[in-house]
């Protein structure tokens, strides 16, 4: 199966390991991910405003251009998740924000929301399933015990992201399970890392990091995982000692890549 | 789209007939004239060869000859279904008006139909023979040679507009299945409705003075199967057999087009009778449109069983008055 | 053609004051059909009444026309005027010319005017007019009460009492419902074991009543008066008229882990059990997921324990058919499902239940025979938290919560915080809530008790995400009124969460074609007027499944129920209204339109043959009203696309014939 | 020569339970309306067939007015709500048909509403005057 | 621009209904930005209602907001705080010279490990 794929600033640059455990581990998977042409940054946050329709048309070009290749388009950052995504809930349900958009794309055929997103995880999940992936492991990380990182992006709004039940998330722990270790569940995993308020007021972001972190670590939690570059940059800048990685590095650690991928 | 063609039609008929799948087949055969086919059941291979008719003058709808026919056939009828036709054939299913059981249904490919008004305009009037082929082709008795054209530039005002190539129900389809299409279909109802009442109410005083009260529209619709019409039953309260007054033609296509709403399928088989060219599909589109509007999306006959917008409702249906205020003023 | 009499009446001058009464009878005399017509001074006082049976006699009158006030005031007087008469009392119409004219219009011209036209309209009716005869329909004198709960069982004792039989269909293994789990009950603190037990044994004992438990309902047919209801009583593989409930089977049997749903699963029981130890009938229950004997033929301890020879292993479900008169439905609520509000934890943490589970742990009789601690460590907590209002008004999601309030939570809510400090007066209580819905007699000062006298601390304002962290849960909420964001460490956090239908009541009310709102409860016939009666006729609504209900609120609507089964049931013949839909089967085309619209289920379908005029036999699908369910609304006479259903008393022709009076 | 005042002829169907006890309670209390307006009783709103309406329309009614139970409060608890459907559809065609949207009208009128009824029918009858006769419904067919 | 008008362009913005509010207060359970507002969640839906936005406009609490989307998650009603907060954020902004954030800032935050989308986002939210 091919997919498009849209990396976003980030992991072309800060979270190059992200994109790259990412792009190797799909190939075992049997999934190639192909990368947009031509694709703009994200923007990082969706601004919720319907009347905002110039900060969006990145996110609109991308998925015309899945939906001109027939393909679905994939991410892996949750902020460009979400904010493809929700671009293409208003594109589908905002009748006036959608023909705002599509008259200032005039040249192109109308854009509808007719794109099916991926973020990684559901790849996995849905198309690759966690049973097969289970069988394509070869370094199963016994022993570890792992607090899996949602963060806000992934989850909501839940109507729209429609990735998991937002307040009781499932789909990291089983992915951890299916890579041989043990998911700590633990309640601050939905809770806000801080987000780009670092930028203000660090000792907010800080607070909430921290949060995060001690109650994985009081759950026993002996490592975090996420999805989000500012996720990990905030939570590695708190005041805890639990490692955080992608989870990405976790599933190429699990399928033997991880060495090659840094080579 | 691919032409299936008729003796592909026949092939398929006489080997059903051959194998006792069905006893009587369902088709068409010529008429009075040749732009003049017409429902016929036919029983034997020789027959079909003879008169069996399948061309661009098929119009006819013949689903709603099933309620009739099955009644009195011994075993299983083949008809022959285009797939508007289809959704006719769901709809009276719907409402229990033959044994499904008794027939079965091949889905024809349909590339429209011709409007014999339209091949007559350019044709001119005295129509000896047509001959369908690639094109066609026309001889009167006025004219030496005959005139050619293209089914596209004659089509049914219906076909222009076709909903859908896609068939609803058959047991057995012929030919590439269609796509649901993209019609324009309400265009013409928009338009009527851009106008001003009394532009409204000149274009169907003009309209409806032309109706001669034949029934033709009545007797070929298939939403109209009732065992006894109310039109034609003393109890009801609106028999009549000659007009009142003048009142009475427009109740008449008020009532007609009220008692299929909900349950009209669109297959315009009303309009494409009509000797005097009475946009009648017009008044059914309407309901349509203004049900879709209303309590959202609703196509009759797509699916057996479904329940339409007027026998069901809502707490937060809009009020009667509502109903002209919903999208902008239309006045 | 009718030979009509005309009656007009002056009402004093409360008609005659602003209506020619001479001359609309003069002018009515020449309406066809009209043989007579006079005019009289109080045409409802015995004087008139006598004039009219006269002049019945002495013109040979068919119908009677009165022009007078009101028919919602005499329309009832002057039908039976006509039956004293000899007449059938459907071929009297009245013109309202009172309400609807001399009392509005203060000319006399007009007035006159008017009233004629209406005198004009009720005359073109009437000679339209057929009799009519109500249908009757004999009464099985037998009613089916549906749910065992406390709204059931009064209904059921009610009903009794008044010596007619009642059956009750449980589905669990006992009677006793939701109060059976209950501890104490508001506003009084009375314990719900102690007012509800012996009631249950009331139902055991008393010689009217049979209980079907462990026992659904799985088909209804026929209509109010003449109900017949098929009932599956699932196999419990004990025999329950041997069965003595002494409990032998149960101490013995070696599977000891299944989850007690009597507890709410918080404590385990045998695969034999006995729900409690009040239950009625008191008989024990093989559940075959747990039983080593039922899933792999190994064990059989049960068996030979019992002295008594009561297991029977091959026991298979077993339908019993029985007539009925009349059906009430009790079917009661469930608390929901707190799988999509996790921003409390409930499925991270044992130590956040719901409030029914605080109930067991609060009871004598429950998991921790009373003692409150808490399910993860059996410690006592030292500080917990209820939250109010956990998935009820809840609008934004119709799969998450319920829009509706739940009613009684409010209340169990301060129950539990009082309960809780008047046990344990160390521990610390604090309660948040949106509203305090306080409704009742005694239920607020119950409330300021539990803040006044108890010390329980209340915040306005909602919690908003709890985390377990080591033993503590940590509760964030707001407090509205101090304008701040609350932090509390606490060791136990008790939801109340909304409550909606069983899910049985649905498919229930299927069969019953009863009707239910978009919350699955079930629809009274009028909100206000007929709160206890299904618009079905036959079938009555106890307790919580038509909305949330206390206990006293459920126990009067119980009673309220049983005394319209009695007053059913007394009957012995149902005299139907004769004004209802029929269908012409020669015009009918069965397409099934009117049935989608009968709010009453009166229409079915049937295949008739019809002798065609060929000679053939042609069969065709026609739609049959039943007279004694239909309540004659008309709906479906618009709905029929070929005007084969009619409406008697209101036929199209009738209407019609007024339309044209009035527009002449 | 005076010009005669033209007397619009109203047609109004009410149901038994709320709408025409609505218009008996108007009458209880003596409020004021035309003597223009005529009341015919249905059991309920839902049992007005569009025919019924036509048919007074043809016979030379100017307006035509459904009175029923609030929405929720019918007696037979759904029939109010087909009408609403039927109605809106019925009414939305004869505009279609260029006939003035003012003259049919559908008011849901409780059995407390006695000074409601009597303003809607001072309102309705004020509407329809305002129109004058009725020409449209009987003409259509008639060119000109 | 009177305050009726005020709020309810604020509210057209927003695309949400304040007024299906019930006061319950989940949104402010909820904020983990709470302390570190001076109007909060709860308050900012209120004040819109009752047309009392002059006070929200001027305060530093918009720009607190982590736009979690946890009170619009939660909020029983779907009332949707943040996009009320976003609405009033963005009205400020798009005032002409009301940034907030221009890029000589950035040097003040940016560190070696700092990802590119949190100069994208707080530029975003911080800038028009």
């Amino acid at each position: 199966m091919k997919v498009t794929y849209f990396p976003g600033c980030t992991l072309k640059n800060k979270a190059k390991d992200l994109d790259r455990y990412a792009r190797e581990c799909a190939e075992i998977l049997g999934i190639t991910l192909e990368e947009a042409e031509n694709w703009q940054c994200c923007g990082g946050v969706f601004t919720t405003a319907g009347d905002e329709i110039a900060t969006k048309l990145s996110s609109v070009r991308v998925l015309k251009a899945a939906k001109e290749k027939g393909e679905a388009l994939v991410t892996v950052c949750s902020a460009c998740h979400n904010v493809v995504k929700q671009t293409n809930y208003a594109m589908q349900n905002d009748r006036s924000f959608a023909d705002k958009v599509n008259r200032y794309m005039a040249d192109e055929e109308p854009y509808n929301g007719e794109t099916q997103i991926y973020h990684y995880l559901e790849l996995l999940r849905d198309v690759v399933g966690f049973d097969k992936l289970r069988e394509k492991v070869v370094n199963p990380l016994k022993g570890k015990k792992i607090g899996a990182y949602y963060g806000c992006l992934l989850l909501r709004p839940g109507k729209v992201m429609g990735l998991d039940d937002p307040e009781n998330p499932t789909v990291m722990e089983e992915l951890i399970r299916a890579l041989g270790a043990e998911p700590v569940v633990f309640a601050n995993r939905n809770e806000c890392c801080g987000g780009y308020v670092f930028a203000e007021n660090p000792e907010l972001a800080k607070k909430k990091s921290t949060a995060v972190l001690s109650n994985a670590k009081a759950n026993g939690a002996d490592m975090v995982i996420t999805a989000c570059p500012l996720c990990k940059y905030n939570l590695q800048k708190s005041a805890s000692d639990v490692p955080v990685v992608y989870f990405t590095e976790l599933l190429a650690e699990a399928l033997g890549v991880k060495e090659s991928c840094n080579e | 789209m691919q032409k299936v063609t008729r003796e592909a039609l026949i092939e398929k008929a006489a080997s059903l007939l051959a194998n006792g799948t069905v006893t009587s087949v369902l088709a068409w055969k010529k008429g009075e004239f040749d732009y003049d086919i017409t429902p016929a059941l036919f029983t034997g291979e020789e027959e079909m060869h003879a008169e069996l008719v399948w061309n661009d003058f098929c119009g006819a709808n013949l689903s709603k000859y099933l309620v009739a026919k099955t009644k009195k056939a011994e075993g299983k009828i083949l008809v022959f279904l285009k797939s508007c036709d289809t959704y006719s054939f769901n709809q009276l299913l719907t409402e229990h008006r033959f044994d499904r059981e008794k027939v079965y249904a091949v889905g024809i490919p349909c590339c429209g139909m011709a409007d014999i008004d339209k091949v007559k305009a350019i044709s001119g009037d005295g129509i000896a023979s047509i001959e369908c082929a690639e094109k066609i082709k026309v001889s009167t008795i006025y004219s030496e040679g005959a005139a050619e054209m293209d089914l596209n530039d004659v089509l049914l005002e219906r076909c222009e507009s076709c909903k859908s190539k896609k068939h609803v129900a058959y047991d057995e389809l012929m030919g590439e299945e269609g796509e649901i299409l993209d019609s324009h279909r309400f265009d013409e109802v928009e338009r009527l409705e851009a106008m001003t009442p009394d532009e409204r109410f000149a274009f169907w005083q003009e309209e409806l003075s032309k109706c001669i009260r034949c029934n033709a529209c009545r007797n070929v619709c298939p939403a109209c199967t009732c065992e006894v019409c109310v039109f034609n039953n003393p109890a009801s309260g609106v028999e009549s057999k000659a007009p009142v007054n003048d009142f009475e033609e427009k109740m008449f296509h008020i009532i007609r087009a009220f008692h299929v709403a909900g349950r009209c399928t669109d297959c315009g088989e009303c309009s494409r009778v009509c000797p005097q060219n009475i946009p009648l599909h017009l008044l059914n589109r309407k309901f349509i449109k203004d049900m879709n509007e209303c309590y959202g999306e609703y196509q009759a006959g797509e699916t057996v069983g479904q329940r339409a917008p007027l026998v069901d409702y809502t707490l937060d249906d809009l009020e009667a008055g509502e109903v002209f205020e919903r999208g902008g003023d239309n006045a | 053609m009718q030979r009509i009499g005309v009656f007009v009446c002056w009402c004093g001058s409360n008609i005659a004051g602003t209506v020619d009464v001479k001359q609309v009878a003069k002018a009515l005399e020449n309406e066809p059909g009209v043989v007579y017509s006079t005019d009289y001074q109080y045409m409802c006082s015995q004087a008139g009444q006598d004039m009219i049976v006269n002049a019945v006699k002495e013109h040979r009158l068919t119908g009677i026309v009165v022009c007078s006030c009101s028919p919602r005031m005499h329309e009832q007087t002057f039908r039976k005027t006509a039956a004293k008469a000899g007449l059938n009392p459907y071929m009297v119409e009245i013109a309202n010319i009172r309400e609807q004219c001399s009392w509005v219009h203060k000319d006399m011209i007009v007035g006159t005017e008017k009233a004629i036209i209406l005198g004009k309209a009720a005359v073109a009716k009437v000679n339209l007019n057929a009799p009519l005869t109500p249908g009757e329909s004999p009464v099985t004198k037998r009613a089916l009460v549906i749910g065992g709960g406390i709204a059931g069982i009064q209904t059921a004792l009610d009903i009794a009492d008044a010596g007619f039989e009642v059956d009750i269909v449980e589905k669990k293994p006992t009677i006793g419902g939701k109060m059976a789990q209950l501890d104490k009950t508001f506003p009084t603190l009375d314990c719900a074991a102690c007012i509800l037990t012996p009631k249950m044994v009331d139902v055991a004992q008393h010689e009217k009543i049979r209980v079907f438990s462990f026992s659904e309902v799985s088909e209804v047919s026929g209509f109010v008066g003449n109900f017949e209801v098929t009932i599956k009583k699932k196999a419990r593989y004990v025999k329950e008229d041997i069965c003595t409930g002494c409990g032998a089977c149960v101490d013995k049997c070696p599977v000891k882990k299944v989850p007690n749903e009597f507890n709410l699963g918080m404590d385990n029981r045998k695969a034999i059990y006995i729900p409690f130890a009040q239950a009625v009938p008191k008989v024990a229950t093989i559940d075959p997921n747990a039983c080593n004997m039922l899933k792999a033929g190994k064990c059989g301890v049960c068996s030979k324990v019992c002295t008594a020879g009561a297991i029977d292993y091959t026991q298979k479900d077993e339908l019993v058919t029985e007539k009925y008169g009349a059906i009430v439905v009790a079917t009661g609520f469930e608390p929901i499902s707190m799988e999509k509000f996790d921003e409390y934890a409930y499925s991270q943490s044992k130590d956040v239940i719901t409030s029914l589970e605080f109930e067991r742990l609060t009871n004598a009789a429950g998991p921790t025979q009373g003692k409150l601690l808490r399910p993860s460590d059996l410690k006592h907590p030292e500080k917990i938290v209820f939250v109010q209002c956990v998935g009820s008004r809840c609008a934004s999601c119709a799969e998450k919560g319920k829009e509706y309030c739940s009613k009684i939570c409010c209340m169990y809510t301060a129950k539990h915080a009082m309960l809780t400090r008047d046990k344990y007066p160390d521990t610390d209580v604090t309660v948040f809530y949106i509203d305090v819905r306080t409704p009742g007699k005694n239920f607020d000062e119950f409330y300021r008790r539990a803040t006044e006298d108890y010390g329980v601390k209340y915040i306005k304002g909602m919690v908003g995400k709890i985390v377990p962290e080591g033993d503590k849960l940590h509760v964030q909420g707001s407090d509205l009124i101090a304008n701040e964001q609350v932090h509390i460490d606490a060791d136990l956090v008790v939801l109340a969460a909304a409550i909606e239908p069983d899910k049985s009541a649905r498919p229930l009310a299927t069969m019953l074609t009863a009707s239910m709102d978009t919350n699955d409860f079930f629809t009274e016939a009028h909100p206000k007027l007929r709160p206890v009666e299904s618009p079905t006729a036959g079938v009555f609504l106890s307790g919580a499944c038509q909305g949330p209900k206390d206990i006293p609120e459920t126990v009067s609507q119980a009673g309220a129920a049983a005394a319209k089964v009695i007053g059913l049931l007394a009957k012995d013949k149902l005299l139907g209204n004769p004004c209802v839909a029929s269908s012409d089967e020669n015009m009918c085309n069965g397409c099934s339109s009117c049935a989608n619209v009968c709010p009453y289920g009166a229409i079915t379908y049937e295949d008739k043959e019809f002798r065609m005029p060929d000679r053939t036999i042609q069969v065709r699908r026609i739609a049959k009203v039943n007279p004694a369910v239909c309540q004659g609304c008309g709906c479906c006479t618009v709905t029929c696309p070929s005007g084969a259903m009619d409406l008697r008393g209101f036929t199209n022709s009738q209407i019609m014939a007024e339309v044209d009076a009035i527009c002449k | 020569m005076q010009v005669k005042e033209f007397k619009p002829l109203i047609v109004a169907f009410c149901c038994n339970w709320c709408s025409y006890a609505g218009a008996d309670l108007a009458g209880n209390n003596r409020a004021d309306y035309p003597a223009d307006v005529k009341i015919i009783r249905l059991p309920c709103s839902c049992r007005v067939n569009p025919m019924f309406i036509l048919k007074a329309f043809q016979k030379g009614a100017d307006g035509v007015i459904l009175c029923g139970c609030l929405p929720g409060d019918c007696h037979y608890t759904s029939g109010n709500y087909y009408t609403r459907r039927r109605m809106a559809m019925l009414f939305s065609m004869l505009d279609f048909l260029g006939i003035e949207r003012e003259r049919t009208r559908v008011e849901w009128v409780s059995a407390a509403e006695g000074a409601k009824f009597a303003a809607t029918m001072n309102d309705f009858v004020a509407t329809v005057k305002a129109l004058g006769e009725n020409k449209r419904l009987e003409d259509l067919r008639c060119k000109k | 621009m009177n305050k009726k008008m005020l709020a309810e362009e604020i509210i057209r913005i927003s695309g949400t209904d304040p007024k299906k509010c019930m006061k319950c207060g989940k949104c402010s359970g909820s904020c983990p930005a709470y302390d570190d507002m001076e109007y909060h969640p709860h308050q900012f839906v209120s004040m819109i209602i009752n047309g009392n936005v002059d006070p929200l406009m001027v305060s530093e609490s918009v720009y607190s907001c982590l736009t979690c989307f946890a009170c619009a998650e939660r909020c029983p009603r779907g009332v949707e705080p943040a996009k009320l907060i976003e609405a009033v954020r963005l009205f400020k902004l798009r005032e002409k010279g009301k940034n907030r954030m221009s890029a000589e800032d950035v040097s003040a935050f940016c560190d070696a490990d700092m990802p590119q989308q949190a100069i994208v986002s707080a530029f975003r939210k911080y800038a028009k």
